[in-house]
């Protein structure tokens, strides 16, 4: 990882000192062990500050579009991407936030990301001093002792099915895992959801949404949700009650899900972001699928391609359609 | 003269199902959801957490979503929540660590010390005692050393529970925790110089967890820069949610709207965000706070400026729900450390 | 233990439409119950939060001086949701009012001194409310004298036209009146409210000024007033900010460490020249 | 001076149910074709509530979620059939969309009978008629949505 780091700074440092880049979005090392942080690095001798290892979950994509409308027209900005980072700023791309010549990408081929969480259930208090990684596993060293924990089996769900690792669209690109895209399968988790009776299913999504507080982390860390006004913050008119009751928080959550048709990477960011820990790629990845299947359609592979539901066909299937008996 | 107990741990259930004849009891029940706080009926369903809980204890008494009143269009009638308090019996909310403690101290502050009273939060808060456990071992996020409180605060609580190693030293600190010490007695025994002994060690030991970012007395007069350059690059990595302030134990700002159901209707109180676009927004489109820099810069000036002069007292206790919680790991400590330095 | 969040009955007695654009209104209202009106008492400069069940509530500022007994008016500009339903209220509907709220304008400094008035538009209620107190009978002798200078738009955007014309003739104070534009039948002055003041110039001795109204017109009255010699702490301004409790709890209404609604809305400029300037 | 609300009248109160359903109709079509059931007087259920939009492309998902939450009991969209719009491809557009409306509705657990899509044209009066009652009967079956209503209370009148 730390060949990776250097070269990333290399790189970095390179743009800003030929002025190719104004500003440069990576990550910095958290203030808390196996956490990054975003960071906005604008002076040459912050680039040390990059940093690369297997906890650079947040999607930077989401920056973009509200830094696009406050930074004057001609900044040209600097952003890190990891695969599913760059298919969001494809998508941004693609829907007219972002101008593909004021982004410089510094792509990651990925070799995924490892959910915390897991590896902090297994700490029960011990606190860890320092954090080393390789290709395999990840090292925690305590004031007495440390841990081993293996990289595949702790990582994220959506990394865990990640078919696209490496950035679809990138200017620089630094190579880390070497693996080619695996075979493209429907979400196991969204395959053995759907067997399940329909009252089962309901009950699960109502049980796991009951948890939800409205704090929008999940809106606010999706780089797809860039609205200036959002449906759930109108007044004129409003749309559904403020309370954290069910029906408001299940009428805020499908809602924004169907906003998301055509339009998720599946980067797991809303279900990283939840304080409440609620599994939302169960509800989210669904989509992903049936796009995928129904019109062999995968959002943010190149910035030429136009958004799924501002293009039709005429054979479209209509199956569905309810017909007289 | 403060009265000092022990309970030997063996005892513990039984000192509890005495309690649960005498009062309600509530308290976290393992479950990490923010509605983890439930009536406890048998002392196995109460499960103290390791350090500061995952939800913080504001909402017991000042709920996410409270009806003010409901309403009848047709008659133009409003029915008001009955004054009177209930089933006189008290309630004991068990389970608080310090620092949530102190917490609903200043909560107090706010709506039942200030004129007009908050009669919602009053009729839960008057009938309820609070029971809270001192931290053996902090998180690594716990800051409560550098913002005046500690592991072994006692601001806010009615009795604090120390946990020894095969025994817990309890302390009442105001007079309804004495009566309810009482109402258990015959498991309560005299405390002896080395359980004193014990309990400071064990304190001495938490407030080493402790690490301080910052130091309480160096933030007098030091965050006052409200036009410094720092608010801009502190807030770029702000996404904005609302997480921050709906952990925040002592956050208690809400919003008021109307609900209406064909003739009936209710007016409600929810909880609202500083850090949410609509919190200042004037009818007229002015907002006084437009951008995440204001809203970040407000939410600390509030807890570490403007609360001083409202009301003398820092609103923030250290319990290091907003660093956990972030999703951009935007660390409060390290910001205000930034503050402080920059002076 | 009273419930600071039910709002207290009354009855809209009247309804006048105040401009040419028919947005703003002045209602008049009479408490259902005896005792409610009793209890409300108020000073010029107080504001109360109006409630439509159903709807919300919106805080506006008292228009009628307490001494108008059996009057009770509050001008209301259609501009957000609540307030949209307001206009459509007719006489004799309930609406509810919750208040008095926060504090009045500093009628024990103004005693004994000369008092100039500037308001602009249709933020000139509460200096209405203060005009009518001071010209009350009794309280007319507490002050001395009584300058009022009131703009707005055009002429038909003027609010509480009858009585800016019996002012205009009454010799208990100096009345002028000005429009940004005004149209053939406007014959009284024509210019923005700032440079009216700087014409009048009024001497600053002995002075208070109360000043109201949008905040451009703010922005350029200020530094007129400083011209003249008024100190900061004998200016003040009303200001106007989002609340929804109107009691100081709900958190969003502060600038600084001071609340609008509790600590305001009146506040001295040499006050405001110490908070952070974020409203 | 009430707050208008566009709740309809208590549940039923007699036993057999009678569901509440929003229809929305696209105004060249589908409502052309109602008028022609209408004006031909074939009988069909009453419990329909109709809606009239420029187009099937017009619907937002976000208002048949509303209707739900509102308190209906189904929801039918219907619009031209592809090639008639009088948009050209405003109910093209709305096809993909509906489809993954109702793929996710019906994940997530609500009954894919609740929220239906249809094609009917102007002339097709005796077919309108038929669509409204498999719909109405299908949703009779179902009963009262009682699971995704609002609350005790719903928001303030929404105009």
């Amino acid at each position: 990882m730390k060949r990776v780091e250097s070269e990333l700074i290399e790189n970095v440092e390179e743009l800003l000192r030929e002025k190719k880049v104004d500003l440069f979005i990576g990550y910095e090392s958290g203030s808390l062990p196996l956490q990054t942080s975003p960071c906005f690095v604008t002076q040459q001798e912050d680039v040390q500050k990059l940093v690369w290892n297997s906890f650079c979950a947040n999607n930077l994509s989401v920056y973009l579009s509200s830094l696009m409308r406050e930074l004057p027209a001609s900044t040209k900005v600097g952003i890190l991407c990891k695969g599913c980072d760059s298919r969001s700023l494809v998508n941004l791309i693609v829907e007219k936030q972002v101008k593909r010549e004021d982004v410089v990408i510094v792509g990651i081929s990925c070799p995924g990301i490892v959910n915390i969480d897991k590896i902090t259930n297994k700490l029960d208090g011990r606190k860890v001093l320092e954090v080393e990684e390789n290709d395999e596993e990840i090292i925690l060293k305590y004031d007495v002792g440390e841990d081993r924990f293996s990289r595949m089996d702790n990582l994220y769900e959506s990394c865990k099915n990640c078919v696209h690792p490496t950035p679809s669209v990138y200017d620089v690109l630094i190579r880390v895992g070497e693996h080619s895209p695996k075979s493209v399968t429907p979400d196991p988790m969204i395959a053995e959801f759907s067997q399940k009776s329909r009252t089962e299913r309901w009950q699960i999504f109502e049980q796991e949404l009951s948890r939800c507080v409205r704090c929008y982390a999940c809106r606010n860390a999706c780089p797809n949700c860039y609205c200036k006004e959002c449906f759930a913050e109108q007044t004129k008119p409003r749309w559904f009650g403020l309370t954290n009751e069910l029906s408001d928080v299940l009428f805020y959550h499908i809602v924004r899900i169907l906003h998301q048709a055509g339009r998720c990477v599946d980067c797991g960011a809303c279900a990283r972001a939840c304080p409440e820990k609620i599994n939302l790629r169960l509800f989210t990845r669904v989509l992903v699928d049936e796009v995928r299947e129904r019109f062999d359609y995968v959002p943010g592979l190149s910035p030429n391609d136009s958004p799924l539901l501002a293009m039709f066909s005429n054979d479209d299937s209509q199956e569905f359609m309810v017909e007289a008996d | 003269m403060t009265k000092e107990f022990v309970v030997h741990k063996d005892d513990f259930n039984e000192f509890l199902t005495l309690l649960i004849k005498v009062y309600t009891v509530f308290g976290p029940t393992g479950d990490d959801g923010s509605n983890g706080i439930k009536r406890i009926e048998r002392p196995e369903q109460f499960k103290l957490h390791h350090g500061t809980s995952h939800f913080s204890f504001k909402h017991f008494f000042l709920p996410q979503t409270e009806k003010l009143f409901s309403f009848d269009l047709a008659s133009n009638k409003v029915d008001a929540p009955s004054e009177e308090q209930g089933d006189d019996k008290y309630s004991i909310l068990i389970g608080l660590r310090p620092c949530d403690a102190k917490a609903v101290e200043l909560l107090d502050q706010v709506f039942i010390e200030r004129d007009p009273k908050d009669i919602f939060y009053a009729k839960r808060r008057n009938k309820t005692r609070i029971v809270s456990f001192a931290c053996r071992e902090p998180r690594s996020t716990c800051f409560c050393g550098s913002v005046g409180c500690g592991p072994d605060s006692e601001a806010g609580a009615d009795v604090v529970i120390y946990e020894l190693k095969d025994r817990y030293v309890m302390k009442a600190i105001t007079g309804g925790g004495d009566e309810l010490l009482n109402s258990a007695n015959i498991y309560l025994n005299a405390v002896s110089k080395e359980d004193l002994a014990e309990k400071e060690k064990t304190m001495i030991e938490a407030k080493n967890h402790l690490v301080n970012v910052f130091t309480s007395d160096g933030l007098d007069g030091k965050i006052s820069d409200f036009d410094a350059s720092y608010w801009k690059r502190i807030c770029q990595k702000c996404l904005g949610c609302g997480i921050c302030t709906y952990f925040c134990p002592t956050c208690h700002c809400f919003d008021i709207i109307d609900e209406v159901d064909g003739s009936k209707g209710r007016r409600i109180r929810s909880w609202d965000s500083c850090m949410y676009p609509l919190f200042t927004l004037h009818a007229s489109g002015h907002n006084p706070r437009p951008t995440r820099k204001e809203r970040m810069r407000q939410r600390i000036m509030h807890k570490f400026v403007y609360s001083m002069e409202q009301y003398g007292r820092r609103f923030c206790v250290g319990c290091g729900r907003c660093v956990t919680h972030c999703p951009v790991n935007l660390d409060l400590r390290f910001v205000i450390k930034e503050i402080v330095e920059a002076k | 233990m009273n419930n600071p969040y039910i709002p207290m009955p009354t009855r809209i007695e009247r309804i006048t439409t105040e401009n040419e654009a028919r947005d703003i209104k002045t209602f008049d209202l009479s408490f259902v119950n005896n005792e409610d009106r009793d209890s409300f008492l108020f000073l010029p400069g107080q504001f109360a939060e109006l409630s439509l069940l159903g709807f919300g509530e919106c805080p506006i500022g008292i228009a009628s001086s307490p001494t108008e007994v059996g009057h009770l008016l509050f001008t209301v500009k259609r501009t957000g949701f609540v307030t949209k339903h307001l206009h459509r209220a007719e006489v004799g509907d309930t609406i509810g009012i919750r208040g008095p709220f926060g504090n009045s304008y500093p009628l024990d400094l103004m005693e004994g001194k000369n008092v100039l008035i500037i308001g602009g538009g249709f933020a000139f209620t509460t200096l209405r409310a203060t005009a009518m107190y001071m010209l009350e009978g009794s309280n007319r002798a507490r002050f001395k004298e009584l300058t009022i200078v009131y703009g707005a738009r055009s002429p038909g955007e003027l609010i509480y036209k009858q009585e800016l014309w019996d002012w205009e003739k009454s010799t208990d104070l100096n009345m002028f009146i000005t429009v940004d534009k005004g149209d053939e039948t406007w014959k009284r002055r024509e210019g923005f409210v700032p440079t009216v003041l700087e014409e009048i110039a009024p001497s600053s001795q002995d002075t208070v000024a109360l000043v109201c109204g949008p905040p451009v017109m703010i922005k350029f009255t200020l530094p007129v007033l400083q011209k003249l010699g008024f100190p900061p702490d004998r200016i003040f301004l009303s200001l106007e900010m989002r609340m929804k409790c109107g009691i100081g709890k709900c958190g969003r209404c502060n600038i600084g460490h001071k609340y609008v609604c509790v600590d305001g809305p009146v506040f001295s400029c040499a006050h405001l020249g110490e908070l952070p300037q974020e409203y | 001076m009430k707050p208008k609300s566009n709740k309809g009248n208590e549940l039923g109160k007699d036993q057999s149910f009678e569901p509440k359903i929003v229809a929305f109709l696209c105004n060249w079509c589908s409502y052309a074709g109602a008028d022609l059931a209408g004006v031909s007087r074939f009988q069909y259920p009453t419990n329909i509530r109709i809606i009239k939009v420029p187009c099937s492309g017009r619907i937002n998902p976000l208002y048949i979620v509303k209707a739900l939450y509102n308190g209906v009991d189904g929801v039918l969209v219907s619009g031209c059939h592809p090639g008639d719009c009088h948009y050209i491809s405003g109910n093209y557009f709305a096809r993909r969309k509906f489809a993954l409306v109702k793929k996710f509705l019906e994940y997530v657990g609500i009954e894919p009978e609740r929220v239906q899509f249809s094609w009917i044209s102007a002339a097709e009066g005796v077919r309108f008629a038929q669509i409204i009652d498999k719909v109405t009967n299908d949703i009779r079956k179902l009963g009262p949505l009682t699971y995704f209503r609002r609350g005790s209370a719903r928001t303030g009148d929404s105009t």
